[in-house]
């Protein structure tokens, strides 16, 4: 028995290179589409051309007659099977059944109407042309404000306002707020739609045996355990019969957080065929068929003193839902309402959220998730209100931050955000990018006359979602840690992460924890069949939640090894620790591989324990998690183009505790990418007659390498109380605090202009025409 | 994303390929950046795809009595790190490295892009300032078309059925001219919302010779030749810039509207003209 | 319809009956069995497809595999020799330059003629470099990190 | 799609309006179309196959002519649909006298469907107008 133990460095904030890697960068790593079973057939979807139209019929002939061909569905195969799910329950919503295929009506372009499976895929698009379907067009309406204009198109025939639901949220006495204030801005604020766009896209694979009576599916998700519920609800089979597998997964950003018609058709067809059948989204279906991001239309009036006191604000949301409800669909504008107040002390706060039908494809949860709409519409006021009252947009925020002191603090809203110092990342930030030294450039550059814009915006998110009362389906996590006999560590994570990294954080959360080499630790996830049931991955949950239950396991786990050690020591007095347990008197200790064998062997076994080495617990997070941060952009714009420069990128983003600063950074540098996608590039667009006309990447413009700036991030490290590892949750936080700080700086470099207000996507022609509209 | 079937032929020889074309269901198939995308989005779906890749002798860039020769299937990476080109006509080469990515680079050809024509390609820009000669293939023989007459509108060229693009011709730039390609890319696709090539010769304080092409502001290149005037006539390069673009008709998209696609022609213009006088001896 | 293809990947050489339709990325994933390039988008922007043909990078997505007759093939797996991994694979890793990964072999694979053309690219050579190559997770920074840290180590 | 322009043509309004009119003339006229078979009052049926480039479809669709004021306007409708898509347009043309021929003015609105719509934005309206464009210039050489 050894007697000389030195305790390991911990993990816990160091910059551990990733454990995934080696598999990715190898390209051995298994995605959906390197998955192939014996007499696999392919599927490929036939999706409308139209945003709106009656099917007259379906002539299937000529594509039946094609050799190679299977079997082919249409709506009338499907019709007596569930629908896709909608796990909203607002009071009053009108939900359309979502039936696996259209049945007499087609409602936005790509919607799916009949289903081809051939032998092999070139086979299967051969004939997916073949299919005649007669269409009758009909008035679509693509635009939400439009669809609610008196006479505008029916979505759905029998309610015809297109209005799916009304939402009311209030708090405090919003009309005496604006009863006192000495002035009060107003804007109109829209966050146009936005294609998640994961670089891999949706695929299916499933698999029926039919002597076993059960079925595995094989799909691309960020919700293993949801997706198998929700599918054997639609197809009526019993749960424990269904298996749900997710290969590496190549990206989500909240695409992949649903349950789709294609997963639930492909289960339906795998037992129609008694083969395996594989279908795997092209890009266009990508954007035609895969939920989109925002769509809101915001109309947002801030009340204040002349002083810069922020009494109250009223907001009037326009959610442009698509033309029917995915799981969450209608619950995103909500979260929108609960982040309105931002990081700000007043207390008033009046919301009505009109949620709105429209022939587009569905909007649903993509990163950020109704809070980026939020933060961009209060930043952009309080910018708005700065300019109105000449202050300094630090200033103005600094004066109605919630103060270090007042947490828990509880908002307007109803909610208790944990903990927090708001003006510490924007000093951090100021200083870091020389705030004062800026403002003197910008105004000798005004001078010149050029164009020079400072842009800050302060935000707060809610993340780690989420206590369970707040989500549809519950908002706790669960995790097993399993020693196995040879002392080697499995962890099976209810959380599905897809890029994350969490099979090292959580390894790093292990080996602190266990004292076990991180290489030891093996962490699984993804599979129903292996895992016990889980929530998933998003919402910036999956450490903060996720993690926070595999903490726990692993302290069920150490207190039944420490009984282990206590017994092969003969004493009480033990302690646990750097892989040994060791009797505190005299120094003498136990291996984990020794105590591993111990509680396997059992030959023995402590007083009251069972053998063996696995604990699981399902934790239930007591409150959500409220990261802050600060992002200050410097801009420049070409007076004669229009054209945008980001010349300096700064921020300061509070998460908690950092557990991997490598793996934060990155989610920070993606987050800021996807963010600064939104603010200058990117857009769904669909024309009068509902065709998405930014319909593949040669249009719908992502951004690329040599349009990003360098991205100084650095943090203030505030714990969460809310968890055991005071983490807060980061994959949010870079899209959240982006996009209002780029359109902040833009104003403010146009403001000598008289410019106040710009939608995004801040493309160079509509600054040009502000420009030039100034110059008039 | 997968095409029609289709026929495919890798004749050995310039006239195998033309007799190949002849029953006029076939498509020529050079690096493939233009055919392959519409075959796989099923917008073409050629009966036959006659690839000219074997033919010996399409890729050379050569250089010969002031002229250079540029093969068909040169592609815009080989014409980028051309030392002949460099050298010889460096306007060119700035178009080349300025096309897509790398990876459409090395399999791009300037042949297959200019007969494609389309109207947001980077070469028409350099090949009509430079005052090129599309040299074209026939079972009737060869012949050369300027390349101001090349590009006729939106993909249409003055090509008939039949011929095949076989080589580019440019006079050499004169050592002591200055040059510029300024383009302002399309966020997502790279392609030129509107790109301008300039070409001048410096005369004492005046300007002995100015050539400038535009691509992407309208549905085919064009040579500015009024701006071209007014700088050879002494005017400055700004109200020379005004001017280019009057009169020609312009695209617009969702990204850019043709009047914005003009201005941008105007300010780029300036700003080429600038550079290529900076870059004047 | 079909006709013989040979031709060489990874230094291994093929030889099968194809139809003159199928892409060579559906040739590298479906026929001789590779698993690293990948399809992202089908337009010729995304990059996830790249291979390097007879050493230049190209998009596997916008050829024909029967382009590839006699040429020679070089994918992400064809990178590590001996279980040795190459300079850019171990930078990625070392820089956390991928989240998802799926983009990750053909960003690879651009980078190496990217180095291979420019050994010692500034911050912009290397971010035009990457003009064809999308990624949805990084924010490209730690790419950029990672081709520096490659370069600075004396190349690929 | 909004899309306008003017074109002249050598004909008296009279005549321009007579040869607008005749299916045979506008089967020879407009880009690419194979035949115009008269279905009713004023109504065709259409075969067309377009070739742009490399791009080529064919679309089966019809022709409408309503709103008729000899001879100075009439409403042309024309729609056809084919496995790339499907297009949409409807114009007022209105015929004025000029010189010793004509302008005709067109205003009207393009839809399009289907995969040209989802690739083909940036081309639509350069490819609209120059469709026209021939349209008119082969009226122009009818004599």
């Amino acid at each position: 028995m050894a007697t000389t133990i030195t305790k390991p460095e911990t993990l816990f904030g160091k910059r551990v290179r990733r454990q995934e890697d080696p598999r990715l960068i190898t390209g051995t790593a298994l995605y959906l589409d390197d998955l192939k079973m014996p007499g696999m057939h392919h599927a490929c979807v036939v999706r409308s051309p139209h945003a709106a139209a009656k099917i007259r019929g379906i002539d299937t002939s000529a594509a039946r007659a094609l050799p190679g061909v299977a079997a082919i569905f249409t709506g009338a195969d499907v019709t007596g099977l569930g629908a896709v799910p909608c796990a909203a329950s607002i009071p009053g919503l009108r939900v359309p059944h979502h039936h696996l295929l259209a049945q007499d009506r087609v409602y936005y372009v790509g919607h799916p109407v009949a289903v081809v499976v051939g032998t092999d895929r070139y086979i299967a698009r051969d004939a997916a042309e073949l299919v005649e379907v007669d269409y009758e067009p009909t008035a679509a309406v693509a635009d939400p404000e439009k669809a609610l204009a008196a006479g505008a198109p029916a979505v759905h025939p029998e309610w015809p306002d297109n209005v799916a639901f009304n939402f009311h949220q209030e708090g405090g006495d919003t009309e005496e707020a604006f009863r006192q204030a000495d002035v009060v801005v107003r804007q109109r604020i829209t966050s146009q739609r936005l294609i998640p766009t994961s670089i891999e896209t949706r695929g299916v694979i499933a698999e029926w045996r039919a002597g076993e009576r059960s079925l595995t599916l094989h799909s691309s998700t960020q919700i293993p355990h949801l997706l198998r519920t929700l599918v054997a609800g639609i197809l009526g089979m019993p749960e424990n019969l269904l298996r749900v597998i997710t290969p590496e997964v190549g990206g989500g950003f909240g695409s992949k957080l649903n349950v789709y018609a294609e997963e639930a058709l492909m289960a339906y067809i795998a037992m129609k065929i008694n083969k395996p059948v594989k279908w795997v989204e092209s890009r266009r279906e990508n954007f035609q068929a895969t939920i989109h991001g925002r769509g809101h239309v915001d109309y947002f009036e801030l009340a204040a003193l002349r002083d810069g006191t922020i009494l109250g604000l009223k907001l009037k949301l326009i959610q442009d839902l698509g033309a029917y409800h995915q799981l969450l669909t209608p619950v995103i504008p909500t979260l929108s309402v609960l982040m309105m107040p931002g990081l700000y002390r007043f207390k008033n706060v009046n919301a009505d959220v009109v949620g709105v039908f429209t022939n587009c494809v569905p909007t649903d949860a993509y990163r950020g998730a109704g809070r980026p709409e939020a933060t961009h519409g209060i930043e952009r006021m309080v910018d708005m209100l700065a300019q109105e009252l000449k202050m300094d947009p630090a200033e103005i925020r600094l004066k109605n931050f919630v103060h270090a002191d007042e947490f828990p603090y509880g908002t307007a809203t109803g909610l208790t955000y944990d903990s927090g110092d708001y003006a510490k990342p924007l000093h951090k930030a100021m200083a870091e990018a020389g705030y004062e030294q800026l403002r003197r450039e910008q105004a000798a550059a005004r001078a010149e006359g050029r164009l020079v814009g400072i842009g800050l915006s302060t935000y707060g998110e809610i993340c780690a979602l989420g206590p369970s009362i707040a989500l549809p389906a519950g908002g706790w996590e669960s995790a097993t840690v399993k020693v196995e006999p040879s002392g080697k560590v499995t962890v099976l994570t209810g959380a599905s992460p897809h890029g994350q990294g969490e099979e090292t954080t959580f390894a790093q959360i292990v080996a602190d924890e266990l004292g076990v080499p991180m290489d030891d630790v093996l962490v699984v996830h993804g599979d129903t069949a292996v895992v016990q049931y889980g929530i998933g991955t998003f919402g910036s949950r999956g450490t903060a939640v996720g993690g926070s239950a595999l903490y726990y396991a692993l302290q069920d786990l150490k207190a039944k090894m420490k009984k282990f050690g206590a017994m092969m020591l003969g004493t009480e007095q033990v302690n646990f620790s750097g892989g040994y347990c060791v009797d505190e008197a005299t120094g003498k200790s136990v291996t984990f591989a020794e105590m591993a064998v111990a509680a396997y062997h059992a030959k023995k076994l402590p007083a009251n324990t069972e053998p063996g080495l696995v604990a699981t617990h399902f934790w239930e997070p007591p409150n959500f998690t409220f990261p802050f941060g600060a992002h200050l952009v410097v801009t420049e714009v070409d007076r004669e183009t229009g054209a945008i420069e980001i010349k300096r990128y700064v921020c300061v983003d509070d998460i908690g505790r950092i557990i991997n600063p490598l793996i934060v950074d990155g989610q920070v540098h993606g987050g800021v990418a996807q963010g600064l996608g939104q603010a200058l590039w990117e857009q769904a667009v669909y024309d009068e007659s509902g065709q998405l006309v930014s319909g593949e990447l040669t249009d719908y413009a992502l951004p690329r390498a040599s349009r990003m700036p360098w991205i100084e991030s650095s943090h203030t490290e505030t714990p969460s109380p809310v968890n055991p590892l005071g983490v807060k949750g980061v994959g949010e936080a870079g899209t959240i605090g982006c996009s209002p700080a780029v359109v902040n700086s833009v104003v403010d470099a146009l403001s000598p202009l008289g410019v106040r207000h710009i939608d995004m996507p801040l493309t160079p022609e509509k600054i040009w025409k502000l420009i030039e509209g100034a110059r008039a | 994303m997968i095409s029609n079937a289709f026929s495919y032929h890798t004749p050995e020889t310039l006239e195998e390929a033309l007799a190949m074309l002849e029953d006029g269901g076939g498509k020529i198939l050079a690096g493939g950046m233009s055919l392959i995308p519409l075959m796989k989005l099923r917008l073409a779906s050629p009966e036959s795809v006659v690839d000219l890749r074997r033919i010996p002798g399409l890729k050379a860039i050569t250089e010969e009595g002031g002229a250079v020769r540029i093969g068909a299937m040169a592609t815009h990476h080989e014409i980028e790190i051309s030392p002949v080109i460099r050298g010889k006509c460096p306007l060119l080469g700035e178009a080349a490295s300025a096309i897509g990515d790398i990876q459409v680079r090395n399999m791009g050809t300037i042949g297959g892009s200019v007969a494609h024509a389309d109207p947001a390609a980077d070469y028409p820009a350099a090949l009509v300032a430079l005052e090129a000669r599309i040299r074209l293939r026939s079972a009737n023989g060869e012949r050369t078309v300027e390349a101001s007459e090349f590009f006729v509108d939106a993909f249409t060229t003055a090509m008939e059925a039949g011929e095949i693009v076989v080589a580019i011709e440019v006079k050499e730039e004169e050592a002591s001219e200055g040059f510029k390609y300024e383009k302002v890319a399309h966020p997502a696709s790279g392609f030129p919302v509107v790109g301008v090539a300039v070409r001048v010769k410096k005369s004492g304080a005046g300007i002995a010779m100015a050539r400038i092409g535009v691509t992407g502001m309208g549905p085919h290149a064009f040579r500015a030749r009024n701006a071209e005037a007014l700088l050879e006539g002494g005017a400055g390069a700004a109200a020379a810039a005004a001017v280019v673009g009057e009169g020609e008709e312009t695209n617009s998209d969702l990204y850019a509207s043709g009047e914005y696609r003009r201005h941008l022609a105007r300010v780029h213009a300036g700003r080429a003209i600038a550079a290529a006088l900076t870059r004047a001896l | 319809m079909k006709q013989t293809l040979t031709l060489t990947i990874n230094g291994k050489s093929y030889s099968d009956e194809v139809e003159p339709r199928l892409l060579l990325i559906h040739y590298l994933r479906e026929v001789a069995g590779l698993t690293g390039p990948h399809i992202g988008c089908e337009t010729s922007i995304c990059g996830a497809c790249t291979v390097m043909l007879d050493g230049m990078a190209v998009k596997s997505c916008t050829m024909f595999a029967v382009q590839a007759e006699g040429r020679s093939v070089l994918t992400i797996e064809g990178l590590a020799q001996n279980g040795k991994l190459d300079p850019l694979q171990e930078a990625f890793w070392n820089e956390h330059a991928l989240q998802c990964g799926f983009c990750t072999p053909g960003m690879i694979m651009t980078a190496r003629q990217l180095l291979a053309d420019n050994p010692s690219p500034s911050e912009q050579e290397i971010r035009h470099g990457l003009e064809g190559n999308l990624c949805r997770c990084t924010g490209y920074q730690h790419i950029v990190n990672a081709v520096k840290a490659v370069a600075k180590a004396g190349g690929a | 799609m909004k899309i306008g322009g003017t074109y002249a043509v050598p004909f008296v309004p009279e005549r321009a309006f007579e040869l607008l009119q005749d299916p045979a003339v506008l089967c020879r006229c407009m880009p690419g179309c194979e035949s115009l078979t008269k279905t009713g009052d004023g109504e065709y049926a259409m075969q067309m196959k377009m070739a742009l480039a490399a791009i080529s479809g064919k679309f089966d669709g019809k022709v409408r002519i309503t709103e008729s004021q000899a001879p100075t306007q009439f409403r042309l409708a024309v729609e056809g649909a084919g496995k790339i898509g499907f297009m949409k347009g409807s114009g007022l043309l209105t015929i004025s006298p000029s010189g010793a021929g004509s302008n005709v003015q067109y205003d009207g609105d393009v839809q399009v469907g289907g995969t040209i719509a989802s690739v083909g934005q940036r081309l639509v309206e350069t490819t609209a107008k120059m469709l026209i464009k021939r349209f008119f210039d082969k009226l122009g050489a009818e004599t």
